[in-house]
């Protein structure tokens, strides 16, 4: 079999036993654990104060903004990794490209900046 | 034979979680099954030799994109979408589409020839793609920091506005 | 059937990786947490269950295991119980990677990926799905605006987490880490190229601190605010599990760093003098603040036992050294001794800073550490290529 | 029997008409913009096992389909956007319920 998918078997199964092994604590408690429901146990923790309302509020748009940044951040983050790897082979030029590439990705990193998407108020 | 069980795994780790998402009344529990969904389709790739690929996957649809939805579900519904009817009144309509374009997919596929290569499976490198992105496809290269540069500049103006 | 054995052979170590997560990563964790946080704060720390209060955090584990699970009323049971999971699982994957040492010839790692950092990145913010689900299923306040708080943490310091790992990628010219590690036999990336490889290890260490929500950064948590953020609603062993994926995870970090930035597993190749020298050095220091006015300030007795142990391992080092037989040491002690490094820097920190700020943590990433990270990488590649 | 080309692109297109089902069926906008992500998913696993089985010595599968995900990337935040503001102007990302150009 290629390497690369040994490798990536065992991440599988890393992951299937991963949830086999934290699932069994889980069935322990299950059968050890004291079982009795009443309804003030089952009341959201909220400082003692009996929760109102929902709890799905309105929530502030600025972490929509973030999210968003983060994204496209996380996107160019993808073409630098082949890129670390190979530009000592490529010499100068392939530094050249990626200057241009971040170049024209500072410019929206400066116009989020300048835009407030970047504040906290 | 490892091979086809591998492939039929993932195959039910990718389309078992679609339906939720397709279906689910739930819009949290769709956009939570988007999450096997990708692995799985990681998983695919995996077993295509495309290792730098999978790697992106998990970084960018699982890590990134999905998490980008939960972010706007839980800013707009939240709780409330979870009540209400999520289907518009094109199922019958949209399920006979779908399953029409299935069909033709499938009898397209069944009576192709694919000029599959003969010879050994390939090993495929990040150094290869770093190679490729930076000598032949140069251009898509830069083009896509443009990309990048409008859409960030267009959801900051669009999601900002009124403000 | 070559894939069976393989399976087999996974499962066992995957066990076995599981089975040092629980023990050293959150018992043992826990254990030094505290015990750190106690020595610092001028108390003892758990002493009364074992000898020095060893088995305090088994103890606590058989008392987690009889705990009554509660669902919080009109909770979404099935994404309520599928959260801890995916924490636990994500921070257990990140162990592929690591490479613990060598021994009888080849390399002690689970796997030896060839996308190596790309994967733990990757790993790492399957996290951040996790955390939201705990936020949204709990049906509480406090846990949802934690969990969107922490998930705007972690991937706003994902970028910079990234770019400092891709420094050493850059500097290394591959992205696996046993790779990354024989690339430093001829010294440590922190002093490749100086200063950047500082900078990059202090744009890593920062956005790793943020990422397992570790005070400066643990706003998320929170736990004078937030009442612990997105986890307020876990009880019992459900809890235990984002316990387990949090210090598993802060392991990971740690492992991560020393392989990034001191080394892995190699032995620091220096001169015996140099020992010697740094030696002297711990032993002045231990010596000043055990004989000094200085011995009364708590804070520093971590200091004072970290310089006595450097004290003997420079001796050990320097004789070594000095009778020709390097490497002197296993390199597993080396790699564990690195990562338990950053662990208690970790640990310190918590006790040494006050939290940041929601906006200035935000600032401090997007402002700061991502341009930061972007010139450091340009002015690396600049002077690896243009300038050669 | 081997896994061939044939079983990828019957997987993907299995995924492809699950996605359009979702775009074409659901009244939630942000549901319609994950039904989109499906069917690019389904064109990448296409580019990828043709690049393996098709065209095996290059890349350029796997060069498309990360500027693929790069789009997916970039329609996510642009849609998703769209979305928080229709949601702020109307109060609603029901795409039934939006028809103020409608008449």
């Amino acid at each position: 079999m290629p390497k690369v998918v040994v490798d990536w078997l065992y991440v599988g199964v890393f992951a299937v036993v991963g949830i086999v092994l934290t699932v069994i604590p889980l069935v322990v408690v299950w059968l050890l654990a004291p079982r009795l429901s009443l309804p003030q146990k089952q009341l959201t923790y909220e400082s003692g104060v009996i929760p109102f309302g929902q709890a799905w509020a309105q929530f502030n748009v600025r972490y929509y903004l973030f999210a968003l940044i983060f994204v496209v951040f996380d996107v160019e983050v993808i073409y630098l990794y082949p890129w670390a790897t190979v530009f000592r082979d490529l010499g100068a030029f392939a530094f050249y490209e990626m200057l241009v590439f971040l170049v024209i990705l500072f410019v929206g990193l400066i116009y989020a900046w300048r835009k407030g998407a970047l504040e906290w108020v | 034979m490892g091979e086809l069980a591998a492939f039929v795994i993932l195959s039910a780790v990718i389309l078992v979680p679609a339906v939720i998402v397709v279906t689910s009344r739930n819009i949290v529990r769709s956009a939570l099954s988007l999450v096997p969904t990708f692995l799985g389709v990681t998983g695919l790739y995996v077993m295509l030799h495309a290792e730098f690929v999978a790697g992106i996957q998990v970084l960018i649809y699982a890590g990134a994109i999905t998490v980008l939805i939960l972010f706007v579900i839980m800013l707009t519904e939240g709780g409330s979408g979870t009540m209400v009817r999520q289907v518009t009144g094109q199922v019958p309509l949209g399920a006979m589409a779908a399953t029409w374009l299935a069909f033709l997919i499938l009898v397209t596929l069944s009576r192709t020839q694919w000029p599959v290569a003969a010879g050994p499976p390939p090993q495929y490198s990040v150094q290869g793609i770093g190679t490729a992105f930076l000598t032949n496809y140069v251009l898509i290269f830069e083009v896509t920091s443009l990309v990048l540069l409008i859409s960030l500049v267009g959801a900051i103006v669009i999601a900002r506005r009124e403000e | 059937m070559p894939w069976l054995l393989e399976i087999l052979k996974a499962i066992g170590l995957a066990v076995l990786v599981f089975t040092f997560l629980a023990v050293v990563g959150a018992m043992y964790g826990v254990y030094l947490e505290r015990k750190i946080s106690g020595w610092i704060q001028a108390r003892i720390g758990p002493k009364h269950v074992g000898p020095y209060g060893l088995l305090q955090t088994i103890a606590d584990t058989v008392k987690l295991l009889q705990k009554e699970h509660i669902t919080p009323r009109r909770a979404d049971a099935m994404i309520f119980n599928t959260a801890p999971l995916i924490v636990a699982v994500a921070a257990l994957l990140d162990w592929v990677v690591i490479p613990f040492g060598t021994a009888f010839g080849r390399v002690l790692v689970v796997r030896d990926l060839n996308i190596g950092v790309l994967y733990f990145t990757a790993m790492a913010s399957i996290t951040v799905i996790g955390i939201l689900a705990a936020g949204w299923s709990s049906n509480n306040k406090y846990a949802l605006l934690g969990g969107l708080r922490s998930a705007s943490q972690m991937i706003s310091y994902e970028i910079p987490l990234a770019l400092g790992i891709l420094w050493v990628a850059m500097v290394a010219g591959t992205l696996s880490t046993v790779g990354i590690v024989e690339a430093q036999r001829g010294g440590w990336f922190l002093f490749k190229v100086p200063p950047l490889g500082l900078l990059a290890a202090v744009l890593f260490l920062a956005a790793a601190t943020a990422e397992v929500n570790r005070v400066p950064f643990d706003l998320p948590e929170a736990e004078s605010e937030l009442v612990a953020g997105y986890f307020a609603e876990y009880t019992g062993m459900r809890f235990a599990l984002f316990q387990l994926g949090e210090y598993g995870e802060m392991f990971g970090m740690a492992a991560l760093g020393s392989v990034l930035f001191f080394g892995g597993w190699l032995e620091p190749n220096l001169p015996a003098w140099l020992w010697v020298a740094l030696g002297l050095a711990a032993l002045g220091v231990a010596a000043f603040i055990r004989f000094s006015a200085l011995r009364t300030v708590y804070l520093l007795r971590p200091i004072l036992s970290l310089a006595t142990l450097g004290v003997v391992l420079c001796a050990v080092m320097a004789l070594g050294v000095a009778f020709g037989r390097a490497p002197v040491l296993p390199s597993l002690l080396w790699f564990f001794v690195k990562m338990f490094a950053l662990v208690f820097f970790l640990m310190w920190m918590r006790w040494t800073y006050p939290r940041l700020r929601l906006d200035q943590l935000l600032n401090l990433s997007w402002k700061v550490l991502l341009p930061a990270g972007l010139i450091n990488l340009l002015l690396t590649g600049f002077l690896l290529t243009v300038a050669r | 029997m081997t896994v061939g080309l044939t079983h990828y692109l019957v997987t993907s297109s299995l995924l492809f008409c699950l996605g359009l089902f979702g775009v074409l069926t659901r009244r939630n906008a942000v549901a319609i913009l994950m039904g989109i992500e499906l069917m690019l998913n389904a064109g990448n696993i296409n580019l990828i096992a043709f690049n393996r089985y098709v065209a095996p010595g290059a890349v350029s599968g796997q060069i498309f389909a990360l500027v693929i995900i790069t789009l997916a990337a970039c329609e996510a935040a642009v849609g998703l956007a769209l979305v928080m503001a229709a949601y702020r102007s109307l109060e609603t990302i029901h795409v039934d319920e939006i028809n103020l150009m409608k008449w």
